[in-house]
């Protein structure tokens, strides 16, 4: 399958374009903070409760909270009916992404306390764990946690040798390699570096940096999508 | 929370006790409900998402070719699984099938499965392989009255089927061959028993309060009941007036499901 | 297969004539409550552990004792041998007879107690639910634990177009529709119900008041158990 | 009730040295056996239910058509499980197997298995099917000894059990084709040793009391052995005084078993 | 198969003799105890963990220790590759290992305490229950746990109708009957005894003896190894 | 022993601020590396021993022949496994695996699986069975740096797997038909990150101080990384510094595993 035709790409997207991102907080009633996001044919739901008290209780740390991230795909999220449950793919990504969110709470602040951050992955093209992981920095803050800066995420990888941003499903099964990533975008400091493929050093750092520009424009997503819930609020929605 | 729970419990008893909902509805009355069917167009074969008041589920079904069950030759299978996120409250728990969410998907998946609504018997592939209709119930906000948005959105999500392509023994994805039949649109409807009074559509303050509940999905006959939900018992004329909201009730909302 | 002939059903049963119940009290030594109940071909044991501390610790009611009730279908009780321990049915099942049981026990009497009954279904021929629901009310009475009422149960169902008390297996198989139904003989009210198949509402009124009075010829045989068996106690067994 | 347990092992342990039992048998004497073939009749392929004292077991017997082990291609499949049912006792809990129920189980199979008991070459069905024989052990009060009672209920089972009709590649549920063959009766045969005396059949108190037990399952051989049950030690002697009793206490329970 | 030529087994054993054991201690950094043997093609590794809390919380004794062994196959350690996790056969034999180390530690001294022992089967050949139990009580000697005695073990079997001692992976497939056995090498008493097979009351004397007397020659390995291990300590390693 | 982790890490971020390790090696040493291939050589297709300082893992190889993924017909299968076993440190636990030893294996995994050192597609056997390898890592003593020490066990293992004999569709154990195929030597390569210096192959000790680690694996080009171990961050320097430390790091290595 040819993934590249005068320099576009299946979706006429150039290497270094990302994909749409839409971006909503507020969309649940009983989680502490949430959003909802559209990335390409992604669709992910992510939802905070806090800071109530740890369970189970051996858990608990008297030094600070506990956050924990829980990445699940929705059986029907993909073609292929993914049986429902953690598997060990999701779990490796549950414990990533709580590493991530856990580098920009100020989790000192709530000791004994339990942060639970949930990410529905409802439709799935790729990219879920870059999607999740940005959805679950909007909705911690959207939930009034305090934080030392947002985390926003991209990843990058090749398609016929060329090194592209933000893979979608099609180029992330016939191209090879996949570099997600995801930063600080204030102290651009990575939080998330993962990588699986071939790649040579140079080729690395060429991805590495085209998913760092690309992380950076979904922060610009993220916080638009930040200021206009604080304009609903002022507003008295 | 759990004293929250019983202070909530207790304060809506009393406001139903003197003719009133939290919400103002009216007994008979159900929350606003919306259905938005192909939520997951590009990859479930069909889906519905339907919010009723704040409550939020999303269905998506799946097929797949399988192997009939050995005392039902040539007939398709259907499966109904419930997952109650934590996502969904608070009081949700990550794990295993608890009994809540198994009744759940039991309650849901005997009206469709005793209305006849999927014709099992239209859905051998061939001599060896039947399809096997997935439905999977997402609770993604719990407002109260599970059952029936999940039902709901069963219903709807199995109305938006598209048949997967099958070809050369294998099933072509992303490529469709016709719409799923289905035969007729059992509707579940949900009355909770508060201070003697029956309510349509309880949220999840009145279930706090309720001593039980009874659910009824129709379609022109009874498929399906479940008494549930707490330790209260239910009168005779209880049981005949949830059977007549049940017809009522269940002939507006078919309307807005088929639509 | 046809269900009936002349009016008779397959074991020569009238449409309302339920099958015989038998019940013994006390038959465990180590319970401190237990009943066995024959039922058609049901055999049904059922077993009462009262008040102890509720393990564990966290599901225990400081204003009442938890009921918990587990349904439980030996593997050879069936003729295609069940994978023992619980599957999804046992645990719908186990819910409803739970709260059944709930509703006429009380509960207030033992603030931070356990009652655990145990129904264990030897040998299954349909309505077990129902026969096992019946025992288990006598089993608590047997254990001197204090209730409101009894708990009486009873199914009904569709053969042929017509409706029947008490399906057996056969008919369970080859006919449509199934109403199990519980009530509480004294006070007339309902503690279980529930139906699946296709009824009209007039064919379920019938099945329901087919089911509501076989309840009550159940309840004079649970009563007997219970009186021959305080008999037998009187005269000092 | 743990407190309770050491508090009765005591006074078991004391009346044992002065040579007398709580229930007034003699050290080498069984408790009444009582044992009910064909109880699961319409429904088990076989079965039993024992009475050992207080201790209730029913054992039932299903067979299914299934596929040899791969390095036995012909041969027949035995398993053996055990369920100690919550109602048994309030000291069992629901959940997966435990080491108890596991060695339990195991040494009942063993010795069914190893006399040969039942003739696996012998249950080929066709060239891909054999006979499966599920010996599922449900104990429902336990008076002590669940070995001996298993065991003895397990083998009474399988000389109840009747071989299902198989044709068209399929089995006729409910229709019969002969006896089950079974070539030996196995009787397993448990002494506890409880303050340097060997006790034959220790109830559930003796239980609590008891330093060790060992277990011996006869034929006209010794077919399986198992020391378990505690911290205690055993000597030569006894090993050989109990093979003794396992030897003619066996044969005695045989006697009932197959009468 | 011929399992015996000339009365010489298959590795050119008498009956009465066993296979090499070899066993060195200290061998784990972390451990507070632990033993590697290599008992024919048998490779075992024994650890041990102790006293610290006992957990789970309720499993806790006030009036002793509770030991827990866990023996276990590696996935590699036999020709078809065993599942990961404990199975039965792996659950009846740590509950058997348990009781007979039980029998030997002055569990008195250490209320409230766990003690972990640790058996992993690194490579199989047959006997493995005998090596890991050996090994086990080596282990604990290794961790300065006080002990009324040794645990030594050895099995014995029936190959082409005579009584052999420790039999090795071929002889115990194709030959029938195994007695595995422990001792008190001191005391002289029984801790460990199970039997499976065919044997009449005098193949299993034979059989008994034949074991005791292997696990007494096992014995003096354990010691030789404890005491090279207490000289290196003298010695000032 | 949670608290003297606190400590112990404490301790170690002070020292490596004056540019020390507590044992001595400087930031971008190795501990010593031993590697004894063919160590479960009775049994297991492949083995290899590995001690890296303290830590002690022993990975052994299965084959079988077993069924393709269904989307990689006459493709072989290779599947990795880690057990943390209760024997190498008093923190683990038994029980089902967890997200530590989940993300231990993919991690090894994916390094094995990117670089294409098994080729999958000389791994069928016939039209309907491929090989299937299983490499099990078993960790004997955690001192820390388990990625390392596993995935350079993993691919020595691998290196010493011989082929078993498949004759009349069945494998014969304990005969062997050639070795493996390998096609390159992937190395895993770890740099923890502790009070802003990146070491190369961090004790256990040095893991409780540490911020974050970063995992690289290697051949001639990169195949796997990870980021994980602690919410620390990193720089894009970071990131430069440790992909020049692993193939550097890594090359030597290599020459120990081929060796």
């Amino acid at each position: 399958m040819k993934l590249l035709e005068n320099g576009k790409r299946l979706d006429g997207r150039a290497l270094d374009e990302i994909r749409d991102v839409k971006i909503e907080t507020g969309v649940l009633k009983r989680a502490a903070g949430s959003a909802y996001l559209e990335w390409g044919n992604n669709k992910v739901l992510a939802g905070v409760y806090y800071p109530r008290e740890m369970h189970p209780k051996f858990m608990r740390d008297p030094t600070k909270a506990v956050l924990r991230c829980t990445y699940n795909m929705a059986p029907f999220s993909v073609d292929d009916r993914k049986r429902p449950g953690p598997d060990r793919r999701s779990q490796e990504i549950s414990k990533i992404l709580s590493e991530a969110l856990s580098s920009v709470v100020l989790l000192e602040d709530y000791p004994d306390a339990g942060i639970d951050v949930s990410v529905e992955i409802l439709q799935a093209d790729a990219g879920t764990r870059c999607a999740g992981l940005t959805a679950a920095a909007v909705a911690i803050a959207d939930a009034g946690i305090p934080m030392r800066d947002l985390v926003s995420s991209c990843a990058a990888g090749k398609i016929d040798g060329e090194i592209a941003v933000d893979l979608m499903k099609d180029e992330d099964n016939y191209g090879d390699s996949d570099v997600p990533l995801a930063i600080l975008p204030r102290k651009k400091e990575v939080v998330l570096l993962q990588m699986d493929g071939k790649m040579t050093k140079e080729e690395f750092k060429k991805a590495y940096k085209l998913a760092f520009d690309g992380a950076m424009k979904v922060y610009e997503v993220q916080k638009a999508a930040l200021l206009s819930s604080m304009d609903s609020v002022e507003g008295g929605e | 929370m759990e004293l929250e729970g019983y202070l909530r419990g207790d304060y809506i008893r009393n406001i139903i006790k003197e003719g009133k909902r939290l919400d103002n509805r009216k007994f008979d009355e159900y929350r606003n409900l919306e259905i938005e069917k192909g939520y997951v167009g590009e990859k479930a074969c069909g889906s519905a998402f339907v919010k009723l008041g704040d409550t939020k589920v999303l269905v998506g079904i799946s097929m797949d070719a399988g192997e009939p069950y050995p005392d039902s030759p040539g007939q398709g299978v259907m499966t109904t699984s419930t997952e109650l996120r934590p996502i969904a409250s608070p009081y949700f728990e990550s794990g295993p099938p608890r009994q809540n969410s198994i009744e759940l998907a039991r309650v849901i998946d005997r009206g469709i499965r005793e209305s006849g609504a999927i014709p099992t018997d239209k859905l051998a592939i061939n001599d060896e392989k039947v399809w096997v209709v997935y439905i999977d119930i997402h609770i993604l906000d719990n407002g109260g009255n599970l059952i029936d948005a999940g039902g709901i959105a069963a219903i709807s999500a199995l109305l938006d089927t598209r048949m997967p392509k099958f070809e050369d023994d294998t099933i072509i994805r992303g490529e469709w061959d016709g719409k799923l039949p289905i035969e007729c649109t059992p509707i579940p409807c949900t009355v909770a028993k508060i201070s003697d009074q029956l309510l349509l559509d309880p949220t999840q303050d009145e279930e706090y309060a309720m001593d039980t509940r009874l659910t009824i999905a129709t379609t022109d006959t009874i498929n399906a009941m479940q008494k549930g939900g707490g330790f209260g018992t239910l009168t005779d004329k209880d049981v005949d007036d949830a059977v007549e909201l049940a017809f009522s009730k269940g002939n507006e909302i078919r309307k807005l499901v088929e639509g």
